[in-house]
């Protein structure tokens, strides 16, 4: 077994963690794209381990997959700090109840 | 033989005036109703043809209509009409009509709408005493509620809200258990015989063992107690009542409550005969608690409409008294103080829906010595009222009578407690009577209010004459019902000698003792 | 060997610079800890034999994407907020927990996992290096998902271009 | 595997959605300038066509493109039922969006993309095909809540919604990582041969793991409880056209996916997964129902209503036979019908920017007969009174969990839809039985709402009263399981 | 085949539907023709059928009349059906006889009132329920008879409605009858548990065989129906509304709290004496209740004031006697004075209906006097009912008091101290009735100016009735002259056929010297209390002011008739009001509906607390998640 699998399932921790602490958006989508990072990590190594191509094709969709998922993120970012002039999450609670 | 399918029509037939209403321009509230009653009415008409058509002496299912609706599932349209349901499809048509015209002038706002919603609820009651298809049967009897739900929000009283919510939502807490008890049965019936059907007359002829029967009854039950109401189940029915325009008392006391009572005979204890059995002790105190605490608590109210509804309490508990008594006295007594009490008690809602369009109040407190006022409506009243308590030579009686003798037969101190309510109603009602018709006028408004209209008069009329009609040859009306109901309770006894071998023989009841 | 250490000495580092990015104060810093990150993985997937992957990573993701990121926070000019409030600490700690409940799952799944298929499809391809298997096979069975990530791109163009477009 | 088993067949659907996707924003850009009103038309076109291409391919199963795609019955239907919540939404949105949203070209291609996503779910066969698909709807369905870009009420939903959602992705994701280092492929019918190869005895850690993160990440989309969080908020904040799109079409693709996974790539987990989702179904029509309780906002009732109702249908995934699978097909088709019809009346009463309270509608039925006849007939099927199709859908349902002997199940659910018709019947009591207070007036009934309307109120109506054929289409789809 | 029987109850029906119906549009005279065409027509058939009857032997004494089948379920069926026998036919006489003239007498009495056409309605309806009461074969038509005439009696108690005192005591008679009612249909509900049937027929002829001499079944059933009576009768306990009752038309009192219907109660024991022979406990019970009712009501009627109450309480304890009579099994003596009283005690109540007609509606005879001047004919018509009622020898109610008296004594199921009671009773009886006429017709006239100014003779329409009356009063006992006077007593055998002679018990013989003897104490007693009237209110009517002060207790006692009225009124009336106002107020809207409410309240509690989870923040929703990830992920790997 190749110990990459702990390295992805770390850093998909690390992304958790820091989604749940960070507080300014943009830090969180990084965070994100961490753990979507550390799945392509995960697929590669299965790969690798597995012999099989479709961890890398999975690697290669996920990358564009997340190319376009900043694209909207960065956007809807962009949107929100136009209207209210932040990034912090915890401004952002009109709906709720 | 290709026979008309005549229950269908007449119970679809509404829907005719619905197009008709709907095509109608908003503001012309006269011609609305006129369609409105004239439709009811033509129904009613209609329907004489299968009350002429009866057969009484068959103990089947007559009318009958099948088609296929659901195949899947086996749900069928499958309709038909015995002795024990004829009498109340009947009553349902005739109450229509007169509740149309009771409401011509007490319905101000939205006609239209009010009067759509009647014929809906026409639809869905006479749906839910022709469906013998338990799904088809659920289908009807929810689709009552929507109606009903709106004519009390919309055009009643102060506290309509409360009172619809309530009544709605009482009685959905109750059927969506009997939903699920239908679909249990189906599926314990479908896996012993191998037809999945919803087929009432099919499914009673496989009989779930005990354990399971008690679960399924007691889902029924419930759904049909609040709906009759039982003590303690009937908290909805004095607000339901209290805040329903004329039209929806007349409807909910004549014919809704019967719902409850009808399901008991039709659906709960015909499907269920072992748990009924066992539940007998439970339903009788509840019925004899009903009688009585209904009729304690009615002697008190100041509101007359709030006395009606609990003494609804009272009379729907000596009807399930007689329900549970099991002899036919019993449930002939049972069946036809359902009818009794649709007419009687309706009637006490017209009339005292007339008192409110005069006097816009229905406090006992604000009335008092009309008799000198209204001499005509006084008659009126003073009949239905002795028709409520149980006068012999009106209906009232010989429901009465044959519910206490059934309860009698049954067990001796049921009827001792049950017959009190002669007394305690003849108390709360003739109290009630003093207090608002006789004695000295004490308030200016009451001096100047008008007797009853033609109108008026013409729709209290053919309730009074049927008051006396059933009260003086009450063998037409029970003569449709033996066959049935003695089918019903042989029915009823084989199952319980069939169960309670099948009992023995598994050791759960100690045979030969 | 030295493969294993590499590997060993870039994983370390990418958790390093990963933890770095969450806790970073400014976003900037976190952006370039997350180049770093992205890179490491990169020198890993080569290890890994995985060199095309290796090189999209670097360029897609660390250039590209990561840009992107640090365009946007340039633009915003974001400043990290301090003010703090009882409640959400009390909740963040909570998710702290359960984030770390998380991860030991996911480690004893991954202790205890056994792999048990060792004969890969890649097989067929006995001979080619990574980078033209994922050719063949992107342009044979990963045709449909190869051609449907276009949409998925020009969604994301569609959304940039209608939320972020500022007038009218 | 050299030879291309390429059957464009198999995508007839999203080809033609594609197209109608690249043409709505042609045009829409085009016409930008000149208000061009009848863009909603076009897409119902697409949707119309692709309807036509979709029920061409219908009948016998067929496998596309090195087994990634494969067309049966249960993607069919479920393509319609996809297309009718396109067809009906596209309908209500011009209406509604006309003036606030400027790019409408793209709104409606991104409800034609949102569908194309959606299609690649139900045909997918591969985790790959269903990844994108997901993704594909996703990211529209993100875009379109924040549409209203003005609104900083949309920019929340947006943003929730596509943090939320992304980072469920990425758990998601990772389930399909560990299930294939499991399986070594993502592919169902490989899956499933492999499990039978190597894991009849004993399960490997991964897969387990993995098929439990991958169903998180499928319950997040349909908001069981608690993954259900994002649901009121987005719901809330997204226009309100997007948000009876989000509750009617983007959850009956998310329970497509739990079928579609679980009946089909992972079936001998689904008795272990149908466990735990007995749990959450309760929780989730509970926690749902309750919180509706309370609401004053319309809109978000509907939300939170809408998780509820999520609940129900998770007990036909529960109870697993060919009845309360079906229903959870015919739910999901009257529940299109009925949502649809429900939140566009809610948008017609809607204020700018603050959504529409119960107090807003107090006494517009006898106002408006048109809507308010409506109004009776959705909320009366959500509440799950006859003869509407919600009251069968949820017959269905029920009968299905009794049959599989799940009565406790079916009895905490009808208790539930009791407890849900008072905050449904709360709005008829303010339309209908509050007293007309004047207040403003609801917003201009374009003639395509009136017809969204009448579609979506014909469809609960045909639905209730002769629910057979639907049902045993239902069946139909599933019989390739029993 | 329409039998002419048949006819006798439908004339006063008819009567009463075209009054009721159409009564208030047609002229006073009209109403009055329809009314006495219906009652007279009845009256003469009744005679006819009389005479029929007469003319079979003794033993064929029975014609009955099935009209249909009224009513039939399961084992129980039930017909209306019409029975013409000895019992009956005295019934039928005496019923549309005094009802006849009591409509006479009526025309002129309530001639001024406006509603003459609803009194007339509801006398007519009264008649026809009585005929039912009494004509039907079977329990449930006497059942039926016997809630009609309580439904008559609601309506022409509370006739003048506008006073709540009168529709009170209509109320309170109707429902304190209901009481009894209560009884009677659980003993016809026992009565066809044990015979099948509610038939007369059927169940006297099998009684015997199947009730046990003396058995539970036997006197269960027999006091239950006394229950019934003691409603119907005003007998102990149940007699309070009697006196009440007295708020309607005096002709009502007459006929209805005087002659008829409250006799009801002992005509039903009467027909039913198989019955009740087969329980001797019951008949014991309803002697000594039928005595104890006699000397009360009579030591009540001592005091009272109101004209109408003295002769109301006369009538309990008149029917105190009746149901001595019966409790002894002295059925045809029972009905005998059934008889002989109607006579009496309508005159008796009409002659006091022309005073207080004559005294313009004055009813308290402190305010009375004197008045044998002014109104003659009522006086001496009232006099020789006085001398009816207190068994002055020769007259009516001689005869049939004297044999109850004497088989109060003498019968197998009598006692001694029945006899004591009765006797003392009978003497209180000779005290009030010469009280009241003394008090009415002698002494000052104590009436006002303007009262005196307005008396009158009452008209002839009144007059003839009173005569009438008086006349049978005098001669109506001489059917019934006892064997030990001389007689042969035509009245016991023409009741024979009816009377069945069961149980064990051999009837005493006593020599009739021991007869004579009895009758003359208790003449003798009567005459005591004639001459303590006469000193009390003629020689000294200072006295009895001088005795009240003296025994003020007992005095106050007896004019609050014993305080009964209020005791009832506390433990029942009060008793069900507050029981009734505790479980609405306190149980049904708290309790019940409280828990109702509360389930809905607790439902939308718990909806206000769910929702709070949803703060907004996306942290909490991410915290949320990795809950749900975390359980999950739990779940299926440990």
């Amino acid at each position: 077994m190749d110990f990459q699998i702990y390295v992805g399932i770390i850093l998909f921790l690390i992304g958790t963690l820091g989604f749940v602490i960070r507080r300014n958006i943009i830090v969180c989508f990084m965070c994100i794209e961490l753990m979507l990072n550390s799945v392509n990590l995960i697929f590669v190594t299965y790969s690798h381990q597995l012999k099989s191509a479709i961890g890398l094709m999975y690697a290669f969709i996920i990358m564009a997959v997340a190319a376009a998922e900043v694209a909207i993120g960065l956007a809807i970012i962009i949107m929100i700090h136009r209207l209210k002039n932040t990034v912090d999450m915890d401004q952002l609670n009109i709906l709720k109840g | 033989m290709e026979q008309i399918p005549i229950l269908s029509i007449v119970t679809f037939f509404p829907l005719i005036g619905v197009i008709i209403l709907l095509m109608i321009d908003r503001e012309n509230y006269g011609v609305q109703k006129g369609i409105a009653f004239i439709v009811t009415l033509i129904n009613f008409f209609i329907s004489l043809y299968v009350l002429y058509h009866f057969k009484e002496d068959t103990a089947s299912m007559q009318f009958v209509e099948s088609y296929p609706w659901i195949e899947k599932l086996g749900i069928y349209y499958f309709v038909g009409i015995d002795g024990i349901s004829v009498l109340l499809f009947m009553l349902t048509t005739f109450l229509c009509p007169i509740c149309i015209l009771c409401s011509w002038t007490y319905i101000e706002k939205h006609v239209r709408e009010f009067l759509i919603a009647m014929l809906f609820l026409e639809v869905g009651m006479l749906g839910a005493f022709i469906a013998l298809d338990l799904f088809l049967f659920y289908i009807f009897w929810e689709l009552m509620l929507i109606p009903m739900y709106f004519i009390i929000g919309v055009w009643g009283g102060k506290r309509r809200i409360y009172a619809a919510i309530k009544f709605v939502l009482y009685t959905l807490f109750g059927s969506v258990l009997m939903l699920i008890a239908i679909l249990v049965l189906y599926f314990y019936v479908g896996s012993k015989t191998g037809v999945y059907t919803f087929n009432l007359l099919k499914l009673y002829e496989t009989l779930a063992p005990y354990e399971v029967q008690v679960w399924l009854f007691a889902a029924f039950a419930l759904s049909f107690a609040i709906k009759v109401p039982m003590f303690p189940l009937h908290t909805w029915l004095p607000d339901a009542h209290v805040e329903a325009p004329t039209a929806g008392s007349v409807i909910l006391a004549g014919v809704l409550l019967k719902m409850g009572t009808y399901g008991f005979i039709r659906f709960a204890m015909g499907l269920f005969p072992h748990a009924t059995q066992a539940a007998t002790p439970l339903f009788v105190t509840l019925s004899i608690i009903g009688i009585i605490y209904g009729a304690l608590v009615a002697m008190m109210q100041p509101d007359v409409k709030k006395l009606v509804a609990y003494s609804s309490v009272s009379h729907l508990g000596a009807v399930m008294l007689g329900l549970f008594s099991l002899n036919s006295q019993g449930i002939e007594g049972g069946i036809y103080q359902m009818l009794n009490h649709g007419l009687s008690t309706g009637a006490l809602f017209i009339m005292i829906g007339m008192l409110y369009e005069r006097r816009h109040t229905r406090l006992i407190e604000d009335f008092g010595g009309l008799t000198k006022a209204v001499p005509i409506f006084a008659v009126f009243f003073m009949i239905v009222t002795l028709s409520s308590i149980g006068l012999p030579g009106l209906n009232g009686f010989i429901g009465e009578f044959l519910i206490f003798m059934g309860a009698f037969k049954a067990n001796k101190l049921w009827a001792v407690f049950a017959a009190s309510s002669v007394i305690l109603s003849a108390a709360y009602m003739l109290w009630m009577f003093q207090r608002v018709m006789f004695g000295p006028i004490t308030k200016e408004e009451n001096k100047n209010i008008k007797d009853l209209n033609l109108r008026e008069i013409s729709l209290m009329v053919p309730v009074i004459l049927l008051f006396f009609v059933m009260g003086i040859f009450p063998n037409y009306f029970l003569n449709k019902m033996h066959t049935s109901v003695n089918s019903f309770i042989d029915r009823y006894n084989k199952s319980i000698a069939i169960t309670t071998s099948q009992l023995e023989k598994q050791g759960i009841i100690k045979g030969g003792e | 060997m030295i493969t294993t250490y590499i590997s060993y000495i870039f994983s370390l580092l990418a958790i390093v610079f990963a933890l770095s990015t969450i806790f970073q104060r400014n976003p900037v810093y976190s952006a370039a800890s997350l180049i770093v990150v992205m890179i490491a993985l990169a020198v890993n997937y080569l290890i890994l034999n995985a060199e095309f992957i290796a090189a999209i990573q670097v360029i897609v993701y660390a250039g590209a994407i990561m840009v992107l990121f640090v365009f946007v926070v340039m633009l915003l000019n974001i400043k990290e907020v301090t003010k703090k409030s009882e409640q959400l600490s009390k909740g963040r700690l909570f998710g702290i927990i359960l984030s770390v409940l998380f991860g030991i799952q996911l480690i004893v799944v991954a202790l205890s996992a056994k792999t048990i298929i060792t004969k890969g499809d890649i097989l067929k391809y006995a001979g080619m290096d990574s980078t033209r298997i994922i050719g063949k096979v992107l342009f044979s069975d990963y045709l449909l998902p190869f051609e449907v990530v276009s949409i998925v791109l020009i969604v994301g163009i569609i959304g940039a271009v209608v939320l972020a477009k500022s007038k009218e | 595997m050299t030879e291309l088993n390429i059957n464009f067949w198999t995508i007839a659907p999203q080809i033609v959605l594609t197209i109608f996707g690249f043409l709505l924003m042609l045009i829409g850009s085009a016409t930008r300038s000149k208000n061009f009103g009848n863009l909603h038309l076009i897409a119902v076109f697409g949707f119309l066509l692709a309807l036509v291409a979709n029920i061409y391919t219908m009948g016998n199963r067929q496998l596309g493109f090195s087994n990634m795609v494969m067309v049966d019955d249960l993607s069919t239907y479920f393509n319609i039922i996809f297309f009718i919540s396109g067809i009906i939404v596209s309908f209500v949105s011009e209406g509604y969006i006309d003036g606030k949203i400027k790019h409408k070209g793209e709104y409606y291609a991104l409800i034609t993309f949102s569908v194309l996503g959606m299609t690649f779910i139900s045909s997918s066969l591969d985790f790959i095909m269903l990844f994108l698909g997901l993704e594909i709807m996703s990211f529209s369905v993100y875009v379109l809540a924040g549409m209203f870009k003005k609104d900083i009420r949309s920019a929340e939903s947006a943003l929730k919604y596509f943090l939320l959602g992304s980072f469920s992705t990425a758990i998601f994701l990772l389930g399909i990582a560990l299930l294939y280092g499991a399986f070594g492929t993502t592919n169902f019918a490989y899956m499933l041969q492999t499990y039978t190869k190597y894991f009849e005895t004993e399960k490997s850690i991964n897969l387990i793991a993995g098929s439990s993160l991958v169903l998180t990440g499928i319950i997040f989309k349909i908001a069981v409880v608690p993954f259900h969080m994002w649901t009121p908020d987005v719901y809330d904040g997204a226009p309100t056209s997007v948000t009876a799109f989000m509750a009617t079409a983007v959850k009956a693709s998310a329970f497509l996916m739990l079928i579609r996974v679980y009946l089909i790539g992972l079936r001998p987990l689904v008795f272990d997964v149908a466990g735990v989702i007995a749990i959450l179904a309760i929780i989730t029509m509970t926690v749902g129902n309750l919180s509706a309780l309370p609401q004053k906002n319309i809109k978000r009732m509907l939300a939170y209503s809408s998780i509820a109702h999520a609940g129900y249908m998770l007990v036909g995934f529960v109870a697993l036979n060919q009845i309360s699978l079906s229903a959870i097909m015919f739910y999901l088709f009257s529940y299109v019908f009925m949502n649809v019809g429900a939140f566009t009346i809610c948008s017609l009463f809607e204020k700018e920017g603050v959504g529409c309270e119960l107090s807003d509608l107090s006494g517009k039925g006898f106002k408006h007969p048109f809507l308010g006849l409506m109004t009776v007939i959705f909320m009366f099927s959500m509440a799950g009174v006859p003869p509407t199709a919600g009251f069968i859908g949820k017959f269905y349902i029920f009968t299905g969990a009794i049959q599989s002997g799940y009565v406790s199940l079916a009895i905490i659910g009808v208790l539930n839809s009791a407890i849900s018709a008072y905050y449904y019947l709360r709005v008829l009591v303010y339309m209908f039985f509050k007293d007309y207070e004047g207040g403003v007036s609801p917003n201009v009934l374009y003639p395509s709402t009136a017809i969204g309307l009448v579609l979506s109120a014909v469809g609960v109506l045909a639905l209730g009263v002769i629910p057979g054929f639907l049902f045993n289409a239902a069946t139909q789809a599933f019989t390739f399981l029993f | 085949m329409f039998n002419y029987i048949a006819a006798i109850p439908l004339f006063p029906a008819i009567g009463a539907l075209i009054n009721g119906i159409l009564g208030t549009r047609f002229p006073k005279s009209l109403v009055h023709i329809i009314a006495l065409t219906a009652i007279g027509s009845s009256f003469a058939l009744s005679v006819k059928a009389f005479f029929q009857l007469l003319s079979l032997p003794p033993d064929q004494r029975i014609i009955e009349v099935t009209l249909y089948q009224w009513m039939a379920s399961g084992d129980f069926s039930i017909d209306v059906a019409f029975l013409l026998d000895p019992l009956s036919a005295v019934m039928l006489l005496v019923v549309t006889g005094v009802g006849f003239l009591i409509h006479i007498y009526s025309t002129g009495y309530m001639h001024h009132d406006p509603s003459y056409s609803r009194f007339f309605t509801y006398l007519n309806l009264f008649v026809f329920a009585m005929l039912l009461l009494v004509m039907g074969n079977n329990f449930l038509m006497m059942f039926v008879g016997w809630e009609g005439v309580g439904l008559c009696s609601y309506l022409l108690i509370g006739f003048w409605f506008d006073d709540h005192a009168n529709a009170s005591a209509g109320k309170k008679a109707f429902v304190v009858n209901r009481v009894g009612d209560f009884g009677f249909i659980l003993g016809m509900f026992m009565i066809f548990i044990i015979f099948g049937s509610l038939k007369y027929s059927d169940v006297f002829s099998r009684a015997e065989s199947l009730l046990p001499y003396g058995g539970i079944m036997a006197t269960a059933i027999t006091l239950l129906l006394f229950v019934g009576a003691t409603g119907k009768s005003a007998q102990i306990p149940l007699y309070v509304w009697l006196p009440d009752a007295m708020a309607g038309p005096t002709p009502v009192s007459a006929l209805i709290h005087a002659a008829t219907m409250v006799t009801a109660g002992v005509y039903m024991i009467a027909r039913c004496n198989v019955l009740y022979s087969l329980a001797p406990f019951s008949l014991g019970v309803v002697a000594t209740i039928g005595a104890l009712t006699a000397i009360f009501a009579a030591s009540m009627g001592l005091v009272q004031r109101d004209i109408k109450k003295v002769l109301a309480y006369s009538t309990i304890s008149q029917l105190g006697y009746m149901f001595l009579g019966v409790g002894v099994a002295a059925y045809s003596a029972g009905v005998f004075h059934l008889m002989t009283h109607a006579f009496f005690k309508a005159l008796l109540f009409l002659g006091a209906g022309s005073v207080i007609h004559a005294m313009g509606g004055e009813q308290d005879i402190m305010n009375m006097g004197g008045l044998r001047k002014h109104i003659p004919k009522t006086f001496l018509t009232f006099l020789i009912g006085t001398l009816a009622i207190a068994g002055t020898p020769g007259l009516a109610g001689f005869f049939s008091k004297d044999e109850i008296l004497w088989q109060a004594f003498s019968s197998p199921h009598g006692h001694p101290l029945l006899w004591a009671v009765a006797a003392v009773a009978a003497g209180m009886t000779s005290f009030y009735m010469f009280r009241l006429t003394f008090l009415t017709f002698f002494g000052k006239e104590r009436m006002d100016e303007h009262t005196k100014h307005h008396i009158h003779e009452s008209p002839n329409s009144m007059v003839i009735p009173l005569m009438i009356l008086a006349i049978l009063s005098v001669l109506g006992g001489y059917v019934g002259v006892p064997e030990a006077l001389g007689g042969s007593n035509h009245f016991h055998h023409f009741l024979d056929p009816i009377i069945k002679k069961v149980g064990k018990a051999e009837p005493h013989h006593y020599s009739h010297a021991l007869e004579y003897g009895l009758m003359l104490t208790s003449v003798a007693i009567a005459v005591v209390g004639f001459i303590l009237a006469y000193t009390m209110y003629i020689r000294r009517p200072d006295l009895p002011e001088r005795l009240a002060n003296n025994f003020q207790g007992l005095y106050k006692l007896l004019f609050n008739k014993y305080y009964v009225d209020e005791i009832y009124e506390f433990i029942f009336v009060k008793g069900c009001k507050n029981l009734g106002t505790l479980l609405w107020l306190k149980f049904d809207v708290p309790v019940i509906d409280g828990i109702v409410n509360g389930v809905g309240k607790v439902t939308m509690y718990l909806g206000e607390n769910v929702r709070k989870i949803q703060t907004g923040y996306i942290q909490h929703y991410i915290v949320g998640i990795l809950i749900g990830v975390v359980v999950v992920l739990g779940i299926f790997i440990f």
